[in-house]
């Protein structure tokens, strides 16, 4: 039972990569790299999932690791990967405002996600429970990414980060869901993805681009 | 049934025939006295009384465009007028008809008699009768107000509203100087000049259509519909006379009702009312006639006497 | 336990079936049928569950990962009445739609299966007993409302689905990070994590639960679920979703969706209550609540004022009621919390017939914009006068339950906030200005030239309303045994 | 007889909404309307006025209960006293309405407005009027509240193809609404500190004087709203005159008698123990409500419009006599108090029978006219003559003329007003007499806008091509309004033995009635004491009469008792035609120019449209729109502006708006 304290550091390093998944993502600003950290993102919450799995026994989770991996790390990459391509955009590079800016402020978040999570640092549990701030700093930071990036591409992977940070707490922290639950939310995602897929396309045909500033027919403010 | 009594109802049926005779005098009176003071010899006294005469004897003239209610005005406006004087106390202190219509009823009666007088100015549909009654109506209804805080100022001090119990009360208060009858003396006297189409409000004598109020509305009148309104105007005159008289200066007024006491406080009401008028006629030779918009002006100076004569007794003499 | 089971999956399954079945069926016609007898067969099997749970002892079922009580049987109920009188109007709209050329053969397809799908995820999340599941639901909801709302693939449509779709994904994914903590602090509370996210069980445990996780947990659940109900400052999607969609999807979305959020928001609320009792803030969860409802209260209110689209218009007011709503439930306290169930109820009843409504109104003008809708109660009375009177049932008029509610909320806000009352009046003034400002000139005054009658069926108006006005001067001592029984179970005493 | 107290009223409630139903019919099968409706409605009059008429004389107050209501808190109704004189006052109205309606509705009968939904919505309104005073629970009587706004809304409206109408429809339903939810938090105060929404626990609700006058501050604002009183009365002038003519009639003369009802019953009957400041409020407001409503009312040249600003007038009046009584009960004078509340009741009386009677006659000048400009008008009484005369005791009413009743109402509250000298706080003694001050002034000015009202439309020359065409009404119609003009002599003739029903009410609600009010027996009203003050208006009226024969018969016996016709005289001018008569704004300008500062006249020569020749025209505007409505409206279309703001459509927008929530929330918590 020696090698227990080393999986859970295990476990909190790949967390940890996966906080800067999201970090690259913010501050990549062309859309495939973006796409690649997000792969990365995936593949390293699976991995976390296979440890969590390994250290608890539990063995539902390998499962669940195995759909994350195929879902987050490879099917949505692939696609989001072919659909920049449909829409030949891989040269597109997003010009972001401020990025020095856009990066700091997530890192404040990670510092609210961290000073959040303290009442339930106290619980004095089990150290992979402070995953629950990393996770946390990971969804808000996804959150940030759909606010800080234009770009339609880029907050779906804001939104799948999210999926991820998610994913990260519910495992860490409680050895996975119930199984049922489980696949609802895989099979929710999957459906979302392809509903991305589908939008991409419409929007694209509406508005003859993917950047969301474009998207602002639907105002109450009258044209000045 | 004791005399006492029948010497009240005795006093309430007689006193309209009375002043209904003494009304038109009393406007002779003036009239003698002005033209004395402007150095004329004037007509006798007698005068209102024949013009009377005069014109109930002569045909009456109505517009073609005449409604029913112009012909039923001038009996309207009499009788209420001849109802008002009979509810106050003319030489008897208790009347039964004061019982019948205390002081506010009084206003009421005089304000239905002008109510007609203004709408037959504005039936016939000239222009000088609807100027005559929309300067009538301004007019009361200034008047109006200021007519019923001066009353309510002796109502108030009497704790009634029925003008025997004012009077009665004011005679066994004897001489007490109150500075509410005061204002309430001076503003029912300006109402009084105002109501009655007095200068410097209105002037009786001409029909320039700049001055005339009271005249413009009775312009289309002939014939005993004139003589109505004439005599009801000159009873409201008479009217305005005896409260001022009776109220303030209750004096003399019978006690208990027998002829002889009758004619004693007759007498000297007349010689009041004579007085008065005398007063009156000098105003009216020594002022001149204003212009209609500073009428409302001397009109708020008379609401604002009463309504202090009316502060000034609640707050200063409650004790009273 | 009788036919009570059988009842039950019947409700839940026949929209299933029926999504696959139409999933498949290219005639619209039959389609239309078809989905009509499916919601017919739901709304019976629901009558049918409500009769078996009324004699079920206590009134509550729980088994097969389902949960009925007298909480969410009133909403079942109503999901599947809804449904079918949407359904019923649905049927010649969308053909009208068609003829007019909005809709592709192929979409009616994908309509009438997401119609099905739509009310199956909210009746299982009604109806499951797993927090979990109910997230999954929710979030299955949304992706069949994003496929509807974009259906007719305007530009407006597509922004409007997307803008739906990204609001409330992320709204619901914060959810799901609640319902994590929730997992995560059940697990110190209830050894089993089997049970973990069982609302029964939890809600038996709920006070061993850690206070400061729920706390956190709540907040997220409120943000997360709160998007979905449409609470300001989280409501911006609803406006737009409910504008561009068909109209009997907005009628579904603000008569149905909206409460169904709003329920789960007061399913983790109980859990929050009893987890936070001992804390220092017992009333956390209702504080928070207040401060929403209130908030997308008036903000509904103002944002009425200025309407060029009546579909929009409704949709602000759907915000302000379930600001209302969300306001009752977090006051608390058995008169508050039944104001606030018979506010859900009568609501959506009335919104969904002035949407239907509203749905022929726009159809007589050709138009949704405000001004171009003129003259309704010449050119067609029926359709005038329903949406008068639906639009003075919404803005609390008697003889209709919405001013039963809301007279109920008013003396519970005046018995504990006094000073909220106030605002309250103040908001509700606004709104109903805001109302009948732009109601005015599209029922009255003369029709613009040319304007022609629809063929409008005002059937489910006619019932809805006659409903409502029966619920606002007398509740029927069933609904209100129902409710009174809702009301212990949340606010654990009876009004 | 022994039927239920309550069997009554409950009939005549059924009888309306029976006529309502059935009315929905009649759009295929107008004859419904005049066969069927209109005869329920007098049925449901009859009844009401019974049943009023019933209670006033026994007194007692029967409760039950209705299978209607919120679960536990079933409806309750009740029939008191107070509810009598209301439920006899709605039913003498709605019984002359419903004789008078056939004849005014025939010529709707044909035109585009529909005549299902102005019989439905009559029959609800009166129904909902009736229900509301019986109401005995604070949720009956909102929804009965309510659904009288509602109703009487639809009926505003109801020929809405004239955008000024749907204005003013809106007006009045918004400040119904805002009204009605006052009212409603009012009801809440109460039923939180009594424990429960009926009114007998309200009654022993045990409220801190701080709660008490929040409840009342409530209550006044609400009804005050209904009721029409300055300044928040600018929608009664918008909306009573754009009602079919019977309507206007039901409003102005029914339903803000039921708004006094309502005031009454809440402050006096279930609030209790009243505080001078409440008393010192609604007396200020009523005065001023009073004095502006008259102002308005005599600039105005529309003749509905005229109307509906003397009905402000009028409630001002009442309400003054209500602030009196308040005043005089919080500083322990009950007889007094007694005196001035049913001086207030008594005229709530009155004005609806004179002012129903001037709506209806509006209304038939408006029928044989079709038109409302009194600019218009002229010389209907030679053509209308029945109707002509009946107006005209509606006139000396509404002035307060003896002997009709508008003047022995306002005999009693002045009576009640000059027994201020009993009171021992200094500042009530003067300001009592003030506000006695401003209603004599009130009196003053309602005669001459009905001077001025009467003469233009009905005396003089016919000023336009309508007015020289006009002829007179069917019987109906002259019937209903000889029905009122009669009722008006009636109680103005003998107002003591319904003066001995009303002083029960003060018996039941303060404990004391008049008892020496008519201890002279029916012939003399002595309110106080016969020393004190003392009206015998039948002895009056038959003085007047006496007089006027007499006059008569003497000078018919005089010499000459032929009239010759001639031409005016006119001081001689000859041309005198219609163009050259006295307008009604002639006739107000003089006032205009004395009261100028109280209200804003613009005036001036006007093109009319057509670019005719130019005319002087001028409109009157009360203040309180610039003070008090126009920035309330600009407050909340600006709050619009920013909240539309805020759907920016930029969608980062809103998912930020998600953060901050989130993160504000979390910050909170923690």
């Amino acid at each position: 039972m020696t090698q227990l304290p080393l999986l859970e550091q295990a476990i909190l390093v790949l967390a940890a990569l996966t906080l800067l998944a999201s970090f690259s993502m913010l501050a990549q600003s062309r859309l495939t790299s973006a796409i690649h950290s997000f792969a990365w993102q995936g593949v390293m919450v699976a991995a976390a999932t296979a440890l969590v799995a390994a250290v608890g026994h539990a063995h539902h989770l390998y499962l669940s690791a195995l759909l994350t991996f195929s879902l987050k790390g490879l099917l949505i990459p692939w696609m989001l990967h072919r659909l920049v391509r449909r829409l030949n955009m891989e040269r597109e590079v997003e010009n972001i405002a401020h990025p020095a800016l856009v990066v700091l402020a997530g890192a404040l978040l990670v510092i609210l996600a961290y000073w959040i999570a303290l009442p339930i640092e106290r619980l004095e549990l089990a150290s992979t429970r402070n995953i629950i701030a990393i996770s946390l700093a990971i969804v808000l930071l996804g959150l940030w990414l759909m606010i800080a990036r234009r770009q339609v591409v880029t907050q779906v992977l804001g939104f799948m980060s999210m999926e991820n940070g998610l994913f990260l707490a519910a495992v860490a922290s409680t050895r996975g869901m119930p199984l049922v639950v489980e696949l609802g939310i895989a099979f929710d995602v999957l459906v979302a993805a392809v509903l991305f897929g589908v939008f991409f396309f419409h929007i694209h045909e509406s508005i003859e681009s993917l950047d969301t500033g474009k998207l602002t027919r639907l105002t109450e403010e009258e044209p000045a | 049934m004791n005399e006492q009594v029948t010497g009240y109802w005795l006093a309430t049926l007689l006193q309209p025939l009375v002043l209904l005779l003494a009304a038109p005098l009393l406007v002779g009176w003036i009239k003698r006295i002005k033209s004395r003071l402007q150095n004329r010899r004037g007509p006798a006294v007698m005068q209102p009384l024949r013009d009377l005469r005069k014109l109930f004897a002569k045909q009456p003239v109505v517009a073609k465009t005449a409604s029913p209610l112009f012909r039923a005005a001038p009996y309207v406006v009499f009788a209420s007028t001849l109802l008002a004087v009979t509810s106050v106390p003319l030489w008897s202190i208790w009347l039964p008809s004061t019982t019948v219509a205390d002081v506010i009823v009084l206003v009421g009666l005089l304000g239905l008699g002008r109510f007609f007088l203004a709408l037959a100015g504005m039936d016939v549909g000239t222009a000088f009768g609807g100027m005559g009654s929309s300067r009538e109506m301004l007019v009361s209804a200034l008047a109006e107000p200021a007519m019923l805080m001066a009353v309510f100022t002796l109502a108030m001090s009497a704790h009634s509203t029925n003008l025997s119990s004012i009077v009665a009360f004011n005679l066994d208060a004897g001489v007490v100087l109150r500075p509410s009858y005061l204002f309430a003396l001076l503003g029912l006297i300006l109402v009084a000049i105002a109501e009655t189409g007095r200068i410097p409000v209105d002037n009786p004598a001409t029909h320039l259509e700049l001055t005339m109020i009271h005249e413009a509305m009775i312009l289309e009148y002939s014939g005993r519909h004139l003589a109505l309104m004439e005599w009801a105007a000159q009873l409201k005159l008479a009217l305005y006379g005896l409260l001022i008289a009776n109220l303030f200066f209750p004096w003399g007024l019978a006690e208990r009702f027998t002829p002889l006491e009758g004619l004693g406080a007759l007498a000297l009401v007349g010689g009041k009312l004579l007085l008065l008028g005398a007063l009156l006629a000098v105003a009216e030779t020594t002022l001149a006639k204003m212009r209609l918009f500073r009428a409302p002006q001397f009109l708020n100076l008379a609401f604002l006497l009463t309504l202090l004569g009316l502060l000034s007794n609640v707050i200063l003499e409650s004790g009273l | 336990m009788s036919t009570l089971f059988p009842a039950l999956a019947l409700t839940l399954f026949t929209p299933l079936f029926g999504g696959l079945v139409l999933g498949l069926v290219r005639p619209m016609r039959l389609a239309g049928w078809l989905n009509l007898a499916f919601c017919a067969l739901s709304f019976g099997a629901s009558l049918l569950l409500a009769r078996d749970l009324l004699a079920a002892p206590g009134g509550v079922y729980t088994g097969h990962g389902l949960h009925i009580d007298a909480f969410n049987l009133p909403l079942i109920v109503l999901t599947s009445f809804v449904g079918l009188t949407t359904a019923i109007f649905s049927r010649r709209y969308m053909l009208e739609m068609y003829a007019h050329g909005r809709v592709t053969p192929l979409r009616m397809q994908v309509y009438h299966a997401m119609f099905q799908g739509f009310l199956l995820t909210m009746l299982v999340a009604l109806g499951t007993d797993n927090l979990g599941i109910l997230w999954v639901a929710v979030e299955g909801a949304t992706l069949a409302t994003v496929l509807l709302v974009s259906l007719y693939r305007t530009p407006e449509s597509v922004e409007a689905a997307w803008k739906y779709f990204i609001l409330c994904g992320v709204g619901i994914a914060l959810a799901l990070f609640g319902t994590v903590l929730v997992y995560f602090a059940a697990q110190q509370a209830i050894g089993d994590p089997e049970q973990g996210l069982t609302w029964s069980v939890l809600h038996a445990h709920a006070d061993g639960m850690s206070a400061p996780v729920m706390a956190i947990a709540f907040v997220f659940l409120l943000v997360g679920y709160g998007t979905k109900v449409g609470l300001a400052p989280m409501h911006f999607w609803l406006p737009d979703a409910h504008s561009e969609g068909p109209t009997p999807v907005s009628a579904m979305l603000s008569g149905l969706l909206l409460n169904i959020a709003l329920y789960a928001v007061v399913r983790f609320k109980m859990l929050a209550d009893s987890a936070l009792g001992q804390s220092a803030t017992p009333q956390l969860a209702g504080h928070l609540m207040m401060g929403l409802g209130l908030l997308s209260f008036l903000v509904a209110a103002l944002s009425l004022q200025r309407q060029r689209d009546i579909k929009r218009m409704f949709s602000y007011s759907s915000v302000e009621h379930m600001g209302l709503a969300t306001f009752a439930f977090g006051i608390g306290g058995p008169l508050a919390t039944f104001a606030a169930l018979l506010h859900l109820l009568v609501h959506s009843l009335t919104k969904s017939a002035v949407f239907v409504t509203v749905g022929h109104a726009a159809h007589i003008a050709g138009s949704q914009r405000i001004e171009r809708i003129r003259g309704l109660i010449r050119t067609q009375p029926a359709v005038g006068w329903a949406l008068l009177l639906g639009v003075a049932a919404i803005a609390g008029f008697p003889p209709f339950g919405i001013f039963a509610s809301e007279f109920l909320m008013l003396n519970a806000t005046l018995q504990s906030w006094p000073w909220l009352a106030g605002l309250l009046l103040i908001g509700l003034a606004i709104a109903f200005a805001g109302l009948f400002r732009n109601l005015q000139p599209m029922v009255y005054g003369s029709a613009p030239e040319g304007q022609v009658a629809v063929r409008a069926n005002l059937w489910p108006v006619v019932v809805h309303l006659l409903l409502v006005a029966w619920l606002g001067l007398a509740i029927p001592p069933l609904l209100a045994g129902w409710l009174q029984q809702a009301t212990r179970l949340i606010a654990g005493g009876g009004f | 007889m022994s039927i239920a107290p309550l069997t009554l009223p409950g009939m005549a409630i059924l009888a309306s909404l029976a006529s309502a139903l059935i009315a929905l019919g009649s759009g295929r099968a107008p004859w419904l309307m005049r066969g069927l409706c209109l005869p329920l409605l007098a049925l449901a009059g009859v009844l009401a006025a019974g049943a009023g008429v019933g209670v006033l004389n026994t007194g007692g107050a029967a409760l039950t209960s209705l299978p209607l209501g919120l679960p536990g808190h079933p409806w309750m109704i009740a029939l008191d006293r107070l509810s009598g004189l209301f439920m006899l006052l709605i039913g003498l109205v709605v019984i002359a309405v419903s004789v008078y309606a056939p004849g005014y509705l025939r010529e709707y009968e044909h035109g585009e407005d529909s005549l299902p939904a102005l019989g439905f919505f009559s029959g609800v309104f009166i129904a909902a009027m009736m229900a509301v005073v019986l109401a005995a629970d604070a949720f009956g009587f909102m929804v009965c509240w309510e659904l009288m706004s509602l109703s009487s809304y639809f009926l505003v409206a109801f020929q809405h193809q004239h955008s000024a109408n749907r204005r003013a429809a809106f007006l009045y339903l918004l400040m119904a609404h805002i009204g009605g939810l006052s009212i409603l938090l009012g009801y809440a105060v109460l039923a939180s500190h009594g424990g429960g929404l009926g009114f007998e626990a309200m009654r022993d609700a045990a409220l801190t004087p701080a709660w008490a006058t929040l409840a009342f501050a409530l209550a006044f604002l609400g009804f005050g709203m209904k009721a029409g009183l300055v300044p928040v009365h600018a929608w009664l002038p918008e909306a009573h005159p754009v009602a079919p003519s019977h309507i206007s009639a039901l409003m102005s003369g029914v339903m803000l008698k039921v708004a006094v009802y309502g005031f009454v019953r809440f402050c006096f009957d279930l609030l209790g123990n009243i505080q001078t400041s409440w008393g010192v409020t609604v007396l200020v407001v009523g005065a001023v409500s009073a004095l502006l409503g008259v102002l308005l009312a005599l600039m105005q040249t529309d003749l509905k419009r005229m109307l509906a600003y003397s009905s402000v007038e009028n409630v001002g009046i009442i309400f003054i006599g209500l602030g009196l009584s308040m005043v005089f009960a919080a500083s322990g004078a009950p007889t007094l108090a007694a005196l001035a509340l049913v001086a207030a009741l008594f005229h709530s009386l009155n004005h609806a029978l004179f002012k129903g009677l001037m709506f209806l006659g509006a209304g038939s000048v408006i029928h044989a006219t079709h038109q409302r400009n009194m600019e218009q008008l002229g010389g209907l009484l030679r053509r209308m003559p029945w109707t002509g005369l009946f107006v005209l005791f509606g006139a000396l009413a509404l002035s307060s003329l003896p002997p009709l009743n508008g003047f022995a109402s306002e005999w009693l509250t002045f009576q009640a007003a000059l027994q201020a000298w009993s009171l021992h706080n200094g500042l009530l003694r003067s300001l009592i007499p003030i506000t006695a001050a401003m209603l004599a002034l009130t009196g003053a000015l309602a005669a001459a806008c009905f001077v001025r009202a009467y003469g233009i439309s009905f005396l003089g020359l016919a000023r336009g091509k309508s007015a020289r065409k006009a002829r007179e009404t069917g019987w109906g119609m002259r019937a209903a309004l000889g029905l009122l003009a009669v009722l008006c002599l009636l109680l103005g003739v003998l107002p003591t033995p319904v003066i001995q029903w009303i002083e029960g009410i003060p018996r039941e609600l303060l404990g004391t009635g008049l008892p020496h009010a008519t201890q002279h027996g029916w012939l003399w009203l002595t309110p106080v004491s016969p020393a004190t003050a003392s009206y015998a208006p039948l002895w009056l009226a038959l003085g007047l009469a006496l007089a006027w024969g007499l006059t008569a018969l003497l000078l018919r016996r005089g010499a000459v008792r032929k009239i010759t016709r001639g031409n005016a005289w006119d001081c001689g001018f000859g041309t005198r035609n219609a163009r050259t008569q006295y307008t009604a704004t002639a006739f107000s300008q003089p006032f205009g120019r004395v009261f100028g500062m109280l209200f804003q006249v613009d005036a001036g020569l006007r093109e009319d449209e057509g670019g005719g020749t130019p005319r002087y025209l001028s409109q009157v505007s009360d203040h309180f729109w610039g003070w008090l409505y126009a920035p309330v409206a600009r407050a909340t279309l600006l709050g619009g502006r920013l909240a539309s703001h805020l759907q920016s459509g930029h969608l980062r927008h809103y998912l930020g708006w998600t953060l901050a929530t989130l993160l504000l929330l979390l910050w909170m918590i923690s």
